[in-house]
């Protein structure tokens, strides 16, 4: 397998019962490349992701990941692996309040003494404040609980949980979809970083102006099937609108007609 | 504005004002109730619930009374700890007090004396080669027993997926036989000099004591308290953020498990005597204590502070009702009314806040 | 033979020794097969038992019933299949009614507390205590024989059974439970009542007191505690000269009789329909008598 | 291509492939529970356990098995249809047992006879004004009783906002002080002729079979069942909806409570007593029948079919013990186990069904 | 007080502890006239609208709706003096499928029996499939519980639900925040079909384009508080961004200062 590739998947299929939420997708992405994502709400795309952060079990498809076939046991295995999501679903737990969900899962630590490590409450505050400035959000005590968050903090706290750690492969489902102006521009500086430093990212996103400004390629999502792939050089956003209502559908993509 | 050591700017945020600590509330609710009884005390009863009004012992209070309040509820409370984190985590523990009797009667069997009255031991369940050993085994198998029941709930939950409250439901019912199949039903009596130590006396509020802080101090600082407060908060977004849930949760009822041997060790020890029907109903009580406590049963939320707080309402209940020598049943009537009204005070105090 | 056993519960001391009585006894008899099933102090689950004991066609069943009032339902599923049904230890209400194939072996338990209490009276006239004030720890008062032994108690008091005149500072109940029990000793020692004797509806909660009182230095010559059972551990304590009454229950005797009249109806003879266990009273001057009976 | 009865297109839906009900799953588990007693009573008992291999019956069944694994479990499960609904609604009601034991004691005090064999009545709780009343009295008094509790706990719980846990714990505390105060713990028994009938025979079967069909439709056509469900799915959004939770909540609690008040009326005329220790733990057999039968503890998924299916679950497990006359201690550790297995069996179709 | 305003609110102040949330809001809305509220995230928007719903109990403030003033004892009361809500968490039953969610809390019934009123499954479903056409969203099975729903499936059921119901006052938290491009302009359509009829709406959206097409009037919060009141030909988006980060607040408002 090319070497340049980070993840790719064939045939990637995922059956709900009787909804056939993603059908056969193919799909591949290379070191340091943006790709967006696009589609209908309900075409198949947060599917996408659950199957190969391993949230779900894939009804069947093939998927590598840095050079190798992966089948994760779970999320943390997918984390592990490198590869960093912010869930549409944002994944906070309610009660906690933010540094502790900034660092849930991988806490700093003073002593280690295994599952029974003494946490260091003080270095996570210091480096939550740290991490959510970088999103502009502001929010007046980071001690409350997350339930107490509105939208676009709670999105704020996934985003800056993601952007403080390093990876191979940065997920984002709809990142910015309850933030504000400002908040918008900051987490879209975010992902500039991110293409300087050279990872790789995709981003779901329904903002067409969003997906032009930051990212190299967008695949189009049609009811649970993969129907374009295109390099943004050669498209523009009246071509991606006709991918995802239907009105286009690139021949190689055609299985509705055969 | 904004006070930077609180957040990062936004609304005018007021540190004086913010909400107080659950666990005031429930304080409040325990000095409420001693305050009824006192009150109550003084007038129907001509005596004071709390102090020494007779010059008895020396000291401004009745130390005999403050004792028994704690003494009475050490064990389950020992147990509650347990529950408290497995409730934190959004589980239950319907099992800790069939486990209390099945670990009783196989720890007690390892705990035998040769001789009493300078007879042979009349209910010894193993035969002489399990009397007069040392303090350490019947111990080391008390807590085991607990481990292990623990271990199995935490196994089933974690790794099946069933809910705790059948998991734990199934072990209540199964532990429940094995105390009676011990020993086909005989009780066993008749410890060591040295296992009589662990439950005598105040032992059983220093050991209570002892779990307390430990926990405290593990829920509080530790990671596995803030994974227990995850997981209990939502299960998927833990999973998601990269802790290994499944293995967690085994850990949690492990250690529940444990102290319910625990609990069993200084229950048998205290009561010189092992019986299959130890321990009935002490699930109730220590998720009840917990609760009070303030331990959300929908995960999540709550403190080792609340539980033994919740416990000590509990022991301030059942010694205030001897005072008024109310009979048995207004008793139980009684009390299933004070349960709920502690919690409703509780609920009050969060509604006036919610209102400032 | 099969014969079907619902005992009331099987996490009780008294019972478990008539329990495991019959068991040993059926197992030195050829071709008796006993099945034991604990009802869980819930009359319902008994009356189900019986029913399943006769959907599995048994030749004779035992019940020890949980609510002995409870007990014409029993008879009539019983001879409704025409199945022979022994009740044991507590007597049936329907006791002058039973059918022809039925029959009862029990014990009264208005002796019981009567004996124990005249006994712990006689004890308050010998050291000269008069009036003597005692605290009353009653069994679990969803159960006849802890209503009943507490009742004994008012009776010798108001029919001038009792040597000295004997006031009750209160009554609680421990539930039959040792734990129970030294927890409330505590909280009634907490009171600081003077107080000169506890009388218990069992030896677990006459143990139970026991040891709250050592705890708090208490001598017990000076305190008379009785019990109900003789059992091991009250013994034990009667020998160290902490317990001064307890009146002994015949559990082997009443096993026995039982497992006899069972065999006897299925093989259609003839029985006595009721045969009384008495009970006996057990002080330290002739506990040797009972020591490896309970 | 999308089918337009099921949805407005999108992708593509196979109706073939839908799940299956997950009350087949317990149905299935239950064939498989009877199909393990009877290979079992083949090998070591040499005897069927549900059919009538020794023509007692002059039917291909044992028909006295039949009915008995029915009626031993038609208590506790009209108590469990209550506890389906409350449950459903994300709620928990731990008071029923003690409900069944004071309601119990208090209509039977109604259905005395005046004389039994020509004697007066020897346990009759009343005096004699409450002697020979039609039977409508004390099945009016038991529903009435029923409901009260209920509609106590619903209030309590929709209006002061506790935890269901709490306050049916608190209601359990009381009502079993309640019936003990009520006699003094002694038992009542000797009830009218109508009265005996209510419980007698097959009477409890029918009864139980009536209301669950009736809370069947109620739940699944009514508005009543649904908000049921919406409630239990997601308060917040129920109530933001415009339902009124509040008053909701006390009705499904006050009917959960009637269904206890009629269990007890036909518990006390089948056993022709009532006395104060009945219906004990009644209410978490009734918890691990729903559950066992589907119902989700954290709400809003259930249905009466799971949980009748429960039920019989229960009902065979009983009586499969006795057919294979297992050691009674070994009875509760296998029924222990089997509560555990029947619900992983549920679990692990669930999760093969998500692979496919 | 002047019969044209639907919706008026002065001092209306809600704190969280210490959490200033919502700040003295003066507020008001006339008979068919559209508003947008814009600002931070955080700012107080949500808050605003679960102190005049009745979600949540005012810290202090007075709210006159219709004529009168009001003190709603909680969201169904709102509802039935004619305010329809999206709340921005939808507030769905996640175990109930798509009809029973859209007409939760006002079924349709076939007998009336009080509580125990029998439904009407047939005529509640083929409603619910004319109500979403309208939303453009696509469901391939409806039967499904909304749990199993995209993030803006459960958004379109959201407004469906409140979209196939008249009212007074429409009030729509970030409605389209989830939705795709061809859903957003379908409940864009829905807005308009409001203003034709004549009903006020009051929208929350970070969407500049999406408020400068659809409102008569932008208001900003800031901080809790409101910090400008913008009649849209009076202003435009650089304008509005001003007020929303601070760098401009109109004089009448300016209490920061003072
Ligand atoms: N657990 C499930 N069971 C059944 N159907 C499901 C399940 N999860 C998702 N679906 C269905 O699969 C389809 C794809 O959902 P998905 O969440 O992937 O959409 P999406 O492209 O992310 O949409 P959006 O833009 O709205 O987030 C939807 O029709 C949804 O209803
Ligand atoms: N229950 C609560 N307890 C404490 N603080 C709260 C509570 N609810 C909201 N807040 C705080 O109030 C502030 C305002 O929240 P609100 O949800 O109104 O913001 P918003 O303007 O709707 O933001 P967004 O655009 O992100 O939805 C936030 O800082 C939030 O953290
Ligand atoms: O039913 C329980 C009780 O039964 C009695 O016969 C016995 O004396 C008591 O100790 C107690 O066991
Ligand atoms: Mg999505
Ligand atoms: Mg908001």
């Amino acid at each position: 397998m090319d070497n340049d590739i980070v993840l790719k998947t064939q045939g990637l299929t995922k059956h709900y019962g009787g909804v056939h939420a993603l059908q056969d997708a193919d799909f591949e992405i290379r070191r340091g490349e943006h790709v967006a994502i696009m589609g209908d709400n309900g075409a198949g795309k947060s599917t996408f992701v659950r199957q190969i952060t391993a949230v779900e079990q894939r009804t069947r498809g093939t998927v590598w990941f840095d050079g190798r076939e992966v089948e994760f046991d779970g999320p943390l295995e997918a984390r592990e692996a490198g590869i960093e999501t912010v869930f549409q679903n944002l994944a906070l737990a309610d009660d906690l309040n933010v540094p502790d969900n900034l660092f849930l899962g991988r806490e700093k630590i003073k002593f280690n003494l295994g599952p029974f490590s003494i946490l260091d409450y003080k270095a996570m505050r210091e480096a939550t404040l740290r991490g959510l400035e970088k999103t502009a959000v502001k929010i007046p005590n980071i001690s409350q609980p997350i339930r107490n968050m509105s939208g676009g903090q709670r999105q704020c706290v996934a985003i800056a949980r993601t952007a403080t750690f390093h990876s191979k492969l940065t997920i984002m489902d709809e990142p910015t979809a309850a933030l504000g102006v400002q908040e918008t521009a900051q987490v879209e500086n975010i992902v500039r970083t991110l293409k300087a430093s050279g990872e790789s990212l995709i981003l779901i996103s329904h903002n067409m102006r969003q997906v032009m400004d930051l990212c190299d390629r967008i695949v189009v999502f049609r009811r649970g099937r993969v129907v374009a792939n295109l390099r943004k050089e050669e498209t523009d956003g009246q071509d991606v609108v006709a991918y995802i209502t239907g009105a286009k559908t690139q021949s190689q993509y055609d299985v509705e007609a055969a | 504005m904004a006070d930077t050591t609180h957040g990062i700017g936004g609304l005018t945020f007021d540190a004086k004002k913010r909400n107080w600590p659950n666990e005031a509330n429930i304080f409040i609710a325990l000095l409420l109730i001693i305050g009824v009884f006192e009150l109550l005390g003084h007038f129907l009863m001509g005596q004071s619930f709390l102090f020494d009004t007779r010059g008895r012992f020396g000291s401004i209070f009745n130390e005999a009374r403050l004792e028994i309040i704690i003494l009475q509820v050490s064990i389950v409370g020992i147990i509650a700890i347990g529950v408290t984190q497995v409730i934190i985590s959004s589980g239950i523990d319907l099992s800790s007090g069939s486990v209390v009797g099945a670990t009783a009667m196989i720890a007690m069997s390892f705990a035998q004396v040769a001789e009493v009255n300078g007879n042979p031991n009349p209910t010894t369940a193993l035969g002489s080669w399990a009397q007069d050993l040392p303090v350490l085994v019947p111990v080391a198998i008390g807590l085991l027993c607990g481990l292990l029941a623990g271990f199995v709930n935490g196994v089933l939950i974690a790794y099946t997926g069933i809910p705790p409250f059948i998991a734990t439901l199934g072990m209540m019912v199964t532990a429940r036989g094995v105390s009676k199949w011990w020993t086909a039903g005989k009780p066993i009596s008749f410890p060591t000099d040295s296992y009589k130590e662990i439950g005598s006396g105040l032992m059983p509020v220093v050991i209570f004591v002892g779990v307390a802080i430990l926990f405290h101090l593990l829920l509080k600082y530790t990671l596995y308290g803030k994974h227990t407060y995850a997981i209990g908060s939502n299960e998927s977004a833990a999973r998601m953020s990269g802790i290994n849930v499944a293995r967690h949760k085994v850990l949690i009822y492990t250690i529940a498990g444990v102290l319910s041997g625990l609990a069993a060790i200084v229950l048998s020890s205290k009561n010189l005597t092992a019986q299959a029907g130890m321990g009935v109903m002490y699930e109730l009580d220590a998720i009840a204590m917990a609760v009070i406590g303030g331990v959300s049963l929908s995960g999540g939320r709550g403190s080792v502070v609340g539980t033994v707080l919740g416990a000590l309402i509990f022991g301030v209940i059942i010694s205030g009702f001897t005072f008024l020598r109310l009979d048995a049943y207004y008793q139980e009537m009684v009390k299933g009314a004070i349960i709920v009204a502690a919690v409703v005070l509780d609920r009050w105090r969060h509604y006036l806040a919610a209102l400032r | 033979e099969n014969i079907g056993v619902s005992m009331a519960l099987f996490d009780d001391n008294f019972l478990t020794v008539l329990r495991n009585g019959m068991i040993a006894q059926a197992k030195g008899m050829e071709g008796v097969d006993l099945q034991v099933e604990d009802a869980q102090n819930d009359v319902a689950k008994q009356l189900d038992q019986i029913k399943n004991f006769v959907a599995s066609g048994v030749d004779a069943i035992i019940v020890n019933p949980v609510d002995t009032s409870a007990t014409e339902a029993m008879s009539a599923a019983a001879s409704a299949a025409g199945v022979p049904l022994v009740y044991v230890n507590r007597e049936p209400v329907n006791v002058d009614s039973l059918p022809d194939n039925q029959a009862f072996v029990a014990s009264d338990e208005r002796d019981s507390g009567t004996l124990e209490t005249m006994a712990v009276c006689d004890l308050f006239a010998k050291e000269g205590k008069n009036p003597a004030r005692v605290y009353v720890m009653m069994g679990e008062l969803s159960n006849q024989a802890a209503v009943q032994r507490t009742q004994d108690i008012h009776d010798v008091m108001e029919g001038g059974k009792c040597a000295v005149k004997l006031e009750i500072i209160d009554q609680q109940t421990a539930n039959w439970s040792r734990d129970e029990a030294q927890d409330l000793m505590t909280n009634w020692l907490s009171t600081g009542e003077r107080f000169d004797g506890v009388i218990s509806n069992n030896d677990e909660m006459a143990i139970g007191a026991i040891q709250a009182m050592k705890a708090s230095g208490l001598s017990m010559k000076d305190v008379v505690v009785g019990g109900v059972d003789a059992t091991q551990d009250a013994l034990a304590a009667m020998g160290a000269g902490d317990l001064d009454v307890t009146v002994f229950q015949d559990a082997a005797g009443q096993g026995a009789g039982a497992l006899d009249a069972a065999l006897k109806l299925a093989k259609g003879e003839s029985v006595d329909k009721k045969v009384y266990i008495p009970f006996q009273l057990v002080t330290p001057e002739n506990m040797e008598k009972y020591t490896s009976k309970n």
